[in-house]
């Protein structure tokens, strides 16, 4: 019942967050916001049994997602700039919110027939995740289970994350590779607001 | 952002102490991934934090010594080249593509081998990648900084 | 009552998702945006989790005498994700910054104007 | 050796090339070990078709690992000819790139831009090869970031935020795509394709399994831009670099539309379909797609737009033939999958020609053309008149099944609207034709900011000779239809055994 | 043996005029050679084709498969009687067109004359696979190709004028093929499993109803080429081209291809029995009939001269669609026929109307005043072409109509009777001003020395199809014997 609680408290702090991320227009407080945000679920992983995931989101999300988003903060408003708002936006919130909510009332129809939290019986911890318990140990002799999914069972599904990493590093030195370019790629040099 | 704790002693001091703890921790994630949490992704993440953190206490271009942007690229590539390669070399001991068991004498010594060296390659290519991204970002600012 | 013993989680869960949505196509704010995206994704990442989530299961990591572990293979498939995920934001924010160069905006409307007045 | 780890290397070559090109000096040998290792990709793809064209099944276990534990690359004649459309545009597209690139991007981009495509070549084969469903989320994502970047590397500044446009639209389709995967590992504990279409039909009535449906759909829809969920496509590739959009133009939204065809048909399982309700809205959106997205193409000003307009439009055919749901239509989609990747990539590499000579993709610019560019223009016309679906080419072959499969089906409104879809064709092909093919009067040529393309020579070999390989290869299926419809027919036998 | 060589003939026949195409791409800069090649190239056409003569009046119906694209669906060529009279047409003609064409092209200094014999070849060769193709898939595409070569030709000035017209001309006859010929073709194709022309038909008992009558409305329109009212509007259009390629092809290759295929399809997909056997063909009969009647109403108040004759082109067209729907094996006898004599007839008209243009420069009726007598040659083919196009002996038009009303009165149509008397009427009232105008007018402004004859090319050539249209009816036998077995009566 304990972990229920906490998972109940954790899960609605998190709801709250995202929904004051919402409403927030200071960009600054959002990037903050967001990093407790996922040091947050990091904890929830944790009360969850997920403790690799936990230490990735947190070196993730809490570290390098938000020092890259703060960077870009620093880049696309200058110091001198003292408002880092947003703009209010001038379109109406219906369709967004339309779309949303069909959708979310779409995914809690769905989970109506989904296993109960937490259940052991469930088809997930049966059929393929059973015989990684068992035979994990004996056929890689390494006794963290995820490691040895992740690096063995499913180690072509890691080789291709590697390759997305790669993929975004070569993406990003082609995107802000050294300094700026000499000249900015306009088709107009008259419309561009200098920062 | 990446100037402002510059000549701060304090900061400088604490972490001449802290980053090589640091680097000592993330060495324990990469290799201890077998036993406990961790593993390549997580200690390339936290090496590189490492890093950032040396940038942005002793400034970029001090960083930038001591892992030049050229190697960065080199070290991103290599990473993926170990882990795919390692696959390639299982290929050519007669097993399929990531089949460790060949690697060695036995089944499970061969399974160590083989995910010991592709936690390597992530834990390369994931370091090397966060920092690209960081100098890439931080460099951006510069010109503006400088006006 | 079992019922939402059994399913609160995944609906709070499915709330926060929402949120994270509803900021990625509502707000004009690029980065924004891409906040919104990663709340997105990590609210996909507790899904995941809550799946394999198994009532007073252990860390899945083999031990002797503890015979009910959650399902790694969750794990597994999230810590790629979050891989992916931090990737797509990488990416993203460059190309923020590359349109703040190019347009002097960061702002939906301010940059469609623009193309419009070309 | 080669022979058994036939499917896996077709993704590992560039795999393995990537890393490799992206720390190589300036100069051509970054293209030159793509080019290599593309066309070496399209030799393995050839032989791979081959051994699966007697209808059998090659099953690869990654790591050794036995499916459902590991993960499985389960190659039939549908993987194949996929496989073989992407590797085939790749090995044409890049001969091309040479000089494009050379034109487009900066010099000291150049490496770094041949490992982004071979990323892109991994991960668009990687997903039409892998056999589980989570592997392909992987590649993917493999594809679709190496692809930002491609289109943000644009020379005009909306590329940049077309990149981001599709960046996001597209994320959202893949956090969409695991969702619903994520439901259906709930429900089955599998991941492997094989092995979850052996597990649903037992579980059909369950809600979960109805919401994955629905959400690995619009994942997807979004990924292959079918309207109304198009919006990133026409920005992306009038915006992307020529090669860019030649390639991606040819080939990605292909994948995408083999995967739809892969998850309804092998995973749900044709009868799963069957007792959905969705499939009238799901040809109603594909009927407005086709009339709407050609009528917006009519009334482009931008030859690259308007081409991908229609590219919009034609995917709505493809659609038609899953949403048709019987043996003689899938085999039609397949088809036009095939055909429409010959027809499109044809059909930029031409304007890419256009565009490498006069250095705008306007219509307007492009007046009387087709008199200093010969070839160029005769290719623009013979795969425009595939493209309308003209017989003696292949896209005739595609509307003869798709039209036939719809008779067959008694849907007269679909019949209809293919064809009013091929005649709105005519007219916007027509009006690239025109443009090129006629002199500009004077007062026309003042309008055009009085550009007279007088001395403008024809696109250098290196750019005519992939572009009339893929316009012979249009002619050629025109006719021989051995390799197009019966390997689909093999496809659609494993497929779809139960329709009718 | 002889089979063998008239299926290489066949080949030969279609290969022949693509190959000259080629040659001609070299011979640019060259243009005495080009024209001559040209010329052989049609002369040896006409001797190929002529050659499968003998094999077809033997009965014999030589075939040949090229290459099968699907199962059932292959590009095939059959040398029938119907076909081989429309080849001989074409053949005959392309030569004497060939000979005006280089007088004309000359005359006038037409610019781009080297992609003018370029396209000309290759619609001839496309006119050559519908006459010979063997099935509806293989016809369909060289009807299409016709449609596409043709356009660079249409739109030959350049002008926008010619744009507009070439959007015309492209906009009707795609869009009909594609919107309802090629549907017909594929719904055949669904409920028989076969395209192939057989005698008597393949859809006997396949269709019945509504659906015949749907299908039948989608041949007769999708065949936009046989200009059946209220899609006759692309061959006015097409006029703006030089007066060569309205010469041959939309009074000849083009336009009877039309007829031509509609023919075939009623004899042999259709057959004239399943038609016969119910009353879902009568409406096209009244159509035709009406396009005949205000097809003429228009010709009579054209005063330009070009546009007058192609509104007769679309009435005459309608005859033969007429002729074959009385569905009497007579009045088909008469549609093969009259696809020959008014092939001859019109081409000799419009020979004459360039051949006034070329000298004179002169495009309407009412600028012809006593021009007869500064062109006799000229004027005399054209009297001797307005003749047929009445139906008068001695000239070929008169056999046509002959064996018209004989099939109406065996089937008694005594609709089709009144309208082939009403338009013969109508005929005669739009030519006879012209020839009267040309003879007995005097002219205020011309006097003998302001033009006399155009070339000799010109000159000879119209002179040559005046005597064909005059020999076909004195010496009727072959092409009557092809009509005649195509079938198989004999009165």
């Amino acid at each position: 019942m304990i972990d229920n609680i906490v998972d109940i408290t954790l899960l609605s702090l998190l709801a709250i967050q995202a929904i004051a991320i919402i409403r927030m227009r200071s960009l600054f407080a959002v990037i903050m916001l967001f990093s407790g945000f996922s040091l947050l679920s990091a904890g929830l992983f944790v009360v969850m049994d997920a403790a690799d995931v936990a230490f990735t989101e947190a070196a993730v999300g809490a570290g390098i997602s938000t020092v890259l988003m703060l960077a870009t903060l620093a880049l696309t408003y200058a110091p001198t700039e003292i408002d880092k708002k947003e703009k209010r936006s001038t379109h109406k919130p219906w369709l967004p919110l339309a779309v949303v909510v069909i959708t979310g009332a779409l995914l809690i129809y769905g989970t109506w027939d989904i296993p109960a939290f937490g259940n052991p019986d469930a088809p997930a911890q049966q059929h393929v995740t059973s015989y990684y318990l068992e035979k994990s140990l004996p056929e890689t002799g390494v006794p963290n289970v995820v490691t040895a999914v992740l690096a063995s069972y499913r180690g072509f599904d890691t080789l291709g994350e590697v390759a997305v990493i790669f993929t975004a590093g070569i993406a990003v030195l082609l995107l802000i590779g050294g300094r700026r370019r000499e000249k900015p790629r306009l088709e107009k040099n008259g419309d561009k607001r200098e920062a | 952002m990446v100037t402002s704790v510059k000549h701060n002693l304090i900061l400088r001091v604490v972490s001449k102490f802290l980053i090589p703890l640091i680097f000592l921790f993330a060495l324990y994630v990469q290799f201890h991934g077998d036993f406990g949490p961790g593993g390549g992704f997580q200690a390339g993440v936290i090496f590189s934090a490492a890093i950032i953190l040396y940038a942005l206490v002793f400034g970029i271009d001090s960083a930038k010594q001591v892992i030049p942007p050229y190697v960065l690229r080199l070290l991103a590539s290599l990473g993926v080249l170990i882990y795919a390669s390692t696959g390639v070399a299982t290929l050519l001991l007669g097993g399929n593509y990531l089949e460790y068991g060949v690697l060695a004498s036995s089944q499970v010594a061969g399974q160590h081998l083989g995910i010991l060296l592709i936690e390597l390659g992530v834990g390369i290519t994931v370091m090397s990648v966060m920092l690209i991204m960081f100098f890439a970002f931080a460099e951006r600012g510069r010109p503006e900084m400088d006006s | 009552m079992d019922m939402i013993l059994g399913h609160y989680n995944y609906w709070l869960v499915i709330i926060i998702m929402m949120a994270g949505f509803y900021t990625v196509i509502s707000r004009g704010n690029l980065i924004k945006k891409i906040v919104g995206l990663n709340i997105f994704q990590v609210s996909v990442f507790l899904l995941y989790i809550s799946i394999g989530n198994v009532k007073d299961g252990a860390v899945p990591i083999i031990e002797k005498g503890v015979t009910l572990y959650s399902n790694p293979l969750p794990h597994v498939l999230i810590l790629t994700a979050i891989v992916v995920g931090v990737a797509t934001t990488a990416l993203g924010l460059a190309l923020v910054v590359r349109i703040k160069e190019a347009y002097g905006s960061i702002e939906e409307d301010d940059i469609h104007n623009q193309d419009q007045s070309l | 050796m080669i022979e058994s780890h036939l499917s896996l290397l077709i993704v590992v070559l560039p795999l393995l090339a990537a890393p490799v090109i992206a720390v190589l000096p300036r100069g051509h040998l970054p293209w030159a070990i793509s080019t290599l290792v593309s066309w070496s990709v399209f030799y393995l793809a050839v032989w791979q078709l081959m051994n699966v064209s007697a209808g059998n099944v090659i099953s690869y276990e990654l790591g050794g690992w036995a499916p459902p534990w590991g993960i499985e690359y389960r190659i039939d004649a549908a993987n194949a000819l996929v496989a073989l459309i992407v590797s085939g545009i790749a090995a044409l597209t890049l001969p091309y790139a040479l000089k494009s690139v050379i034109k487009e991007i900066p010099q000291k981009q150049h490496a770094l831009f041949y490992a982004a495509f071979m990323l892109c070549l991994t991960g668009l084969l990687g997903i039409a090869q892998t056999g589980d469903i989570f592997n392909l989320f992987v590649f993917l994502e493999i594809s679709s970031l190496s692809s930002y970047a491609l289109i943000s590397l644009g020379k005009k500044r909306q590329a940049l935020t077309a990149a981001y446009q599709y960046l996001i639209m597209g994320t959202i389709g893949a956090t969409f795509f695991i969702i619903g995967v994520g439901l259906l590992y709930a429900m089955t504990g599998t991941l492997n394709m094989a092995d979850l279409s052996q597990r649903l039909p037992e579980l059909y009535d369950h809600r979960t399994i109805h919401t994955a449906f629905a959400f690995i759909m619009v994942g997807f829809a979004l990924k292959l831009a079918l309207f109304p969920l198009h919006l990133w496509l026409p920005n992306a590739y009038t915006y992307a670099p020529t090669v860019v959009t030649i390639f991606l133009a040819a080939t990605s939204t292909k994948v995408a539309v083999y995967v739809m065809l892969r998850m309804v048909f092998t995973v749900f399982g044709f009868s799963f379909i069957e007792n959905t309700p969705t499939d009238e809205l799901f040809l109603l959106l594909c009927v407005t797609g086709i009339l709407m997205m050609s009528f917006y193409a009519i009334y482009q000003k931008d030859s690259k737009r308007l081409l991908a307009y229609s590219s919009v439009a034609q995917i709505g055919y493809m659609m038609l033939g899953i949403g048709l749901g019987s043996m003689l239509s899938v085999t039609a989609t397949l088809v036009h999958l095939f055909n429409h990747a010959l027809i499109k990539g044809a059909l930029f590499m031409a304007v890419g020609a256009l565009i490498y000579r006069i250095g705008s993709s306007r219509l307007e610019h492009f007046s009387g053309l087709g008199k200093q560019m010969p070839w160029t223009f005769a290719a623009i016309v013979v795969a425009g008149l595939s493209l309308i679906g003209v017989p003696g080419t292949a896209g005739f072959i595609s509307k003869w099944y798709l039209v036939l499969a719809a008779i067959e089906k008694q849907q007269w409104l679909i019949v209809a609207v293919i064809l009013i879809g091929s005649l709105l064709a005519v007219i916007y092909v027509w009006k690239i034709i025109e443009v090129l093919y006629f002199q500009a009067s004077d007062e026309t040529s003042q309008i055009t900011s009085g550009q007279k393309n007088i001395n403008v020579k024809e696109a250098p070999l290196m750019l005519l000779i992939p572009m009339w390989g893929l316009v012979f290869a249009n002619v050629y299926f025109g006719f021989n239809t051995e390799l197009t419809v019966g390997t689909a027919d093999q496809a659609v036998k494993l497929l779809v055994p139960d329709a009718n | 043996m002889i089979s063998l060589a008239s299926e290489q003939l066949i080949i030969l026949a279609i290969l022949l005029p693509l190959i000259a195409s080629v040659l001609i791409v070299f011979f640019d800069k060259k243009p005495n050679l080009r024209d001559g090649l040209s010329l052989i190239t049609s002369l040896a056409l006409l001797a190929t084709v002529l050659s499968l003569l003998p094999a077809i009046l033997d009965g014999e119906q030589p075939s040949i498969t090229l290459l099968e694209m699907a199962p059932g669906l292959a590009i095939t060529f059959v040398l029938e009687p119907l076909g081989m009279l429309f080849a001989c047409v074409a053949a005959l003609l392309w030569p004497v067109n060939t000979l005006y064409s280089i007088g004309y092209m000359r005359g006038n200094k037409e610019q781009h004359q080297t992609r003018f014999y370029i396209c000309f070849a290759i619609a001839l060769s496309c006119t050559m696979g519908i006459a010979l193709a063997g099935n509806l898939l293989t016809l369909f595409i060289f009807y299409e190709l016709l449609t596409l070569s043709t356009y660079p030709l249409v739109t030959h000035k350049g002008t926008d004028e010619a744009k507009k017209a070439g959007r015309v001309y492209l906009g009707i006859l795609l869009s009909t093929s594609i919107g309802f010929f090629l549907l017909a073709i594929l719904w055949t194709w669904h409920l028989t499993g076969t395209l192939d022309f057989k005698a008597g038909g393949i859809l006997s008992g396949k269709v019945a109803g509504p659906e015949l009558i749907i299908l039948l409305f989608l041949y007769v329109y999708g065949i936009g080429k046989a200009a059946l009212m209220p899609m006759h509007r692309w061959l006015p259009a097409a006029m703006v081209a030089p007066t060569p390629v309205s010469a041959l092809l939309h009074a000849v290759a083009v336009v009877k291809a039309g007829v031509f295929t509609v023919v075939k399809v009623v004899v042999y997909i259709f057959g004239l029995d399943l038609l016969k056997s119910t009353s879902a063909a009568d409406w096209v009969l009244w159509l035709a009939g009406l396009t005949i009647l205000i097809a003429s109403m228009i010709a009579l108040q054209q005063d330009n001269l070009k546009r007058r004759l192609a509104y007769s082109t679309i009435s005459q067209l309608s005859y033969v669609i007429l002729a074959v729907f009385i569905l009497a094996p007579l009045s088909t006898v008469a549609a093969a026929l009259h696809i020959a004599a008014h092939a001859f007839g019109k081409i000799t008209l419009f020979f004459a109307a360039g051949s006034i243009y070329t000298a004179a420069h002169k495009t309407n009726i009412s600028q012809l005043n006593g021009i007869g007598y500064r062109m006799p040659w000229t004027m005399t083919a054209f009297s001797i072409g307005a003749i047929s196009m009445i139906g008068l002996p001695p000239t070929a038009g008169f056999l046509s109509k002959w064996y018209m009303l004989q099939g109406a009165f065996q089937q008694e149509q005594v609709f089709a009777i009144l309208i082939i008397i009403a338009s013969t009427l109508l005929n005669a009232a739009y030519f006879i001003p012209v020839i009267y105008a040309a003879w007995f007018k005097q002219s205020e402004q011309d006097n003998e020395k302001s033009h006399g004859e155009a070339p000799w090319p010109i000159v000879m050539a119209l002179m040559i199809t005046a005597l064909l249209t005059l020999s076909l009816f004195f010496f009727p036998d072959v092409p009557l014997q092809l009509a005649m077995s195509l079938t198989g009566v004999h009165p």
